[in-house]
């Protein structure tokens, strides 16, 4: 669950973070009306993916006229395959220095990491490549969180590369410590995997507000969170937790099926995401291309195969389909009648090839045998012989 | 030989009368393995076929020795159970519930380190000694004794490399599946770590995917360590395209790191065969043993 | 700060602890209404002490005239040296099991413990003497708090004790979790020393309610919890924060000095609250009896010295004062001066012993003796004197 | 000989710049205590009367070795600052402030235990070894070089014991307060077990008070240790009536703990000598060198 920006600074706000004033707008003349409001706004496009900026997503502007002309603009395009569906207009700010403070997942230890820089304002990945002494990172405690010494040795680090704001560095490391404790608290309350405010924006008159607004929710702790996601579907400018506006993926989330979209012509299923990725691998050694990945996961009944094989062929690019089975949980059996009624009933005429192993695969394979589909004898052979079929055809 | 679990494992089942647990705890037991307990709080004096359940691990624990515990706890309530297993001293939890919270899971990770016991998983299939033990759900009947040592993330992928060997007539130590979360227990240092100590032990396979750099850390590990035993890996996800998540939580390639490529190129510098298919894996071990 | 029951009541319920429903009555009226709105409720006297029920501060009546009656005769009690000034009349419970849940500070362990029993309603410490075993403690990480499988550790073995509910373990296993982790959040984010709930009241639908409440604030966490002490300071039935209602002490507490009231005659001051307790003992020794134990602090000024001895001879009682100072950065003229200007300016005549050694004790010794102020050789030689000098007196 | 600190210490000041902080910095340089580094977050760079000073503990334990630390900072930033000393690796943090909120201390105190280092007070009055470093507020002048070791929970109670066997000619190896607070680092056993294996020590004067049983456990230590020096303790706060707080926070009588007559049976039990008076102190002090 990816929130927006203005959800995002929301949340924030929420937790004492200072954030500009703003409105969401979904038309002009809702923006001329902030505007109007406000003053000199900032016109941001609400899309959950980066580069906005350079898209031409932000404008800034100074009347209600403008500020009309830029949301029609913005509200007609398309960033990252995303239709930008709203505008949040803010308080323009005046900048004094821009910092970046977030809180990520690091994977390779396996916690949060709190990041704080002075170079804000750009990706903080490019800093890291570039010039990564000017990124100072804390790893708190899972249990005691971010202490307020580990913040200031951290807050200390980053002011070291702005010197320019030195004889101010009390005063800002004790506020960074605040902003920190704050947007921690966020990050766990919200079970965030990436929380970040980039710029955090000081301000000239010393004080600093989050100039924008970043915020994902681990989607395994969705359940802790149903509130926020009921806010966000009620939400039309939201990406409302969708994995993105692919209308298959959307689709398949609401079929409640693990489905990744991809763009080639062969449709892929198998159980257990490591087969399957192993799956569209063969695909692509053998020279064909996958349409989607697709685990039907462990366990699944007869239904479930069926619901993947009609999912799979929504996709009107997809000219075949391989179903690559090994058996622990999963029964061969179950898998043969799924893949069975999946053709009876929906009339399948595209080309089917099922590999099937483990569990029950003997009664999978006569039952697949009898009704007229030939298993292949290992996953190589069956993926060769779906991209044979479906070179064929095309 | 083997390592993490072998005859004297006695296993206790968190969760031993849920649908998952009792269904698995049966398979175990058909496997051989000496399932000595069972917890489900509140059912502490009853029985499940006959292993006697307790309500917390620590009477369970008192009561029967057990040594090894298997965690089919639902998702809100593992990483709990991940601590109530460490904090009753058991060396080895072994948690095959997938979908856990990651912030759990952080916390319930550094709780084991703390304890100083050892934890598999989350979302992992667990591990299998053939001929003496199994803790998890790996598929029984494809696991013969021999002197393979494997490790992988994918659990599948696992089965189809074990079922491999085996039909071509190589048995393993120990199969060990870490699991495809971003934040788990032991990893592939760690168990390969074992598998060096483990003198039956005479290749190894390991098995990774796109997503993080625990591949890389573990070619790491092979490289400085002074691993001496003949290593094929298997890397999945080659194809996979970047930003999407294939299926397991920790499977995505963001911006330069958890490519395949990465993974492959560290692997080959360690000394260890690519294999690119499972056929493969079975023909460069067998020219390894 | 002692929070009275129906305040520590506001606080458990505001964490989702359930608590019966109530009214605070400061008039027979009041509780008259409360009572014909809630039906048979218990009338129960407001103090901030223990043993309410055996001094009859507690009334289950059926009628609005009976709740008038007994709150009557309740508001006019004086239990334990506290007037009653508010009746808390709250809806009767059916029991079918009382338990004790409480936080307490393990000095021991220098920890928080957390405490379980099905033995409650009774005083948990004559349980933890008289049956031991019926005590289930848990000792949470003090940054981790106490996780769901140690409180349900902890519940298991309590409820080992009440098999008549073993059929029911599991579910009341479950709401100790929850309470628990309901009544450690009251505790860690009020700084509470103590924080308990005895008895926690199982009603026969099996469902917990916490049907009396016991919450003591860290007095050096107070400045934190500036919204709760002022909220009980305009509550003119609450303690408000006092340590008791001495009037000597209230008094103290409002001009800064610690200060406690004793029985006897001798008022004595130091420096140092390990001084000054040795104070009273010397006075004790020599066959005295103390006014009270009076500590100035470290560096105390003359100012405050003089006020120290204003505040002890408020006391009546007070026959003659006894200073003894062991100067650390407390400077002796300082002293010296304060007592002086005391004594002329209150025009004190009562007797004043003083002993006076470390920094600047040869100009201390100097004032004094020069203001006709002969100071004691030691400690014990001065306690000698005042109690020769008061038992001349009396 | 000594315990704790001697002339090898280096000491860093946190709150160097406060009132507190600057004055003792002063006295303890005037006691000729090696004061190396002061810490306050936002002046590093600056000096303090020729002391460099750094924004954290970090930063001048990096630059100057300080191997002990004085904690001078407000009670609202004291545990913070207890913390940030333990986790930069100083082995000993004394800490003076009075009034640290208990739950702050709770998890100070839990902190400094999982870093393995050591915390004296808060609350206390620091320590002294005579002639070679002085951390905390004890006076200056009474201090002389001797065979007592002295370990006491009241400040002013100690000094006047310092004085009293400095009067009588008795000089200390080291004088130790441990402060008056009812969670706190090192107690009476702890600094009793340093003074067991200071050969120079021969003589401990113990100086309790009401509250708590640190001075039972105390005994319990110099009964189950084999502690073979001749111990003098004296309890304060005997007329103390229950349920009154003495001042110190932990002063205070509970129903039957912490009861002076609780305290004064179990360190007669273990042999200690029992003083009434501080110039029983000093006679009883006397008689066993």
């Amino acid at each position: 669950m990816k929130l927006l920006e203005y959800q995002a600074k929301q949340q924030f706000a929420a937790a004492g973070i200072p954030i500009p004033q703003g409105r969401l707008a979904r038309t002009p003349a809702e923006a001329g009306a902030a505007a109007r409001e406000l003053g000199r706004v900032a016109v941001k496009a609400q899309v959950p993916v980066g580069g906005r900026g350079k898209a031409g997503g932000i404008a800034v502007v100074d009347t209600p006229e403008e500020a009309e002309r830029e949301a029609t603009r913005i509200l007609a395009m398309d960033i990252g395959g995303y239709p930008v569906r709203g505008v949040w207009c803010e308080t323009g700010l005046d900048i004094g220095a821009e910092f970046y403070l977030g809180i990520t997942l690091d994977r390779d230890r396996r916690q949060l990491a709190v990041i704080f820089s002075a170079a804000g304002g750009i990706e903080i990945e490019k800093v890291a490549e570039d010039a990564p002494e000017k990124i100072a990172t804390l790893w708190p405690d899972p249990f005691a969180g971010p202490q307020p010494y580990e913040i200031r040795q951290m807050a200390f680090a980053a002011l070291a590369h702005a010197p320019q704001l030195r004889a101010d560095a009390a005063r800002l490391a004790t506020q960074v410590v605040g902003l920190t404790e704050k947007l921690y608290s966020v990050a766990v309350s919200l079970d965030a995997l990436t929380c970040e405010i980039n710029p955090l924006v000081l301000t000239p008159d010393g004080s600093f507000i989050a100039a924008d607004g970043k915020l994902e929710v681990d989607e395994n702790a969705h359940y802790r969170h149903a509130d926020l996601a009921a806010q966000l579907a009620t939400d039309a400018t939201g990406d409302d937790g969708r994995t993105g506006d692919d209308a298959y993926e959307v689709e398949a989330q609401r079929r409640g099926l693990t489905y990744v979209h991809l763009d080639g012509n062969i449709g892929c299923i198998g159980n257990g995401a490591g087969l399957v990725m192993n799956t569209l691998d063969l695909v692509k050694q053998q020279g064909g291309e996958p349409a989607d990945f697709l685990d039907v996961g462990g366990g699944a009944s007869a239904e479930k195969v069926r619901a993947s094989l009609e999912m799979v062929l929504l996709d009107p690019a997809v000219q075949g389909v391989f179903i690559n089975i090994f058996g622990g949980i999963t029964r061969g059996d179950e898998v043969a009648r799924g893949v069975i009624a999946a053709r009876d009933e929906l009339h399948i005429t595209k080309p089917l090839v099922v590999r099937m192993t483990g569990t029950r695969e003997e009664e999978g394979r006569a039952l697949l045998s009898a009704a007229g589909i030939t298993p292949a004898a290992s996953a190589t052979e069956a993926a060769a012989k779906i991209v044979a079929l479906t070179r064929d055809q095309s | 030989m083997s390592v993490l679990v072998d005859s004297s494992s006695r296993v206790l089942i968190q969760g031993i009368t849920g649908r998952e647990g009792g269904f698995h705890t049966e398979q175990m037991r058909a496997f051989g393995t000496n399932v000595v307990a069972g917890v489900s709080p509140g059912k502490g004096g009853l029985d499940a076929n006959g292993i006697p359940i307790f309500d917390t691990v620590a009477d369970a624990v008192a009561a029967t020795g057990a040594n090894v515990s298997g965690i089919f706890v639902p998702p809100p309530f593992a990483a709990d159970a991940i601590m109530e297993s460490a904090a009753s001293g058991i060396p080895l939890s072994v948690c095959i519930t997938e979908g856990i919270p990651i912030h759990d899971m952080i916390r319930a990770r550094a709780f084991v380190q703390r304890c100083g016991t050892r934890l598999l998983g989350p979302n992992c299939p667990g591990l299998v000694t053939p001929g003496q033990c199994k803790v998890g759900i790996i598929p029984n009947h494809i696991n013969i004794p021999g002197p393979v040592g494997i490790v992988g993330r994918s659990g599948t992928l696992t089965y189809e490399v074990i079922q491999g060997l085996g039909q071509a007539g190589m048995g393993q130590t120990s199969s060990v599946g870490i699991g495809g979360d971003p934040v788990l227990g032991l990893s592939f240092s760690d168990v390969l770590a074992l598998f060096a100590d483990d003198a039956q032990t005479r290749a190894v396979v390991m098995i990774g995917e796109i997503g993080g750099s625990d591949e890389e850390r573990g070619a790491d590990f092979i490289r400085t360590s002074g691993f001496d035993k003949p290593v094929v890996a298997f890397i999945s996800g080659r194809t996979a395209p970047p930003g999407k998540r294939m299926g397991h939580a920790g499977a995505i390639i963001s911006g330069n790191t958890g490519t395949a490529q990465s993974k492959i190129d560290a692997l080959t510098a360690a000394g260890a065969a690519i294999a690119d298919t499972i056929e493969d894996v079975v023909r460069l071990v067998a020219g390894r043993l």
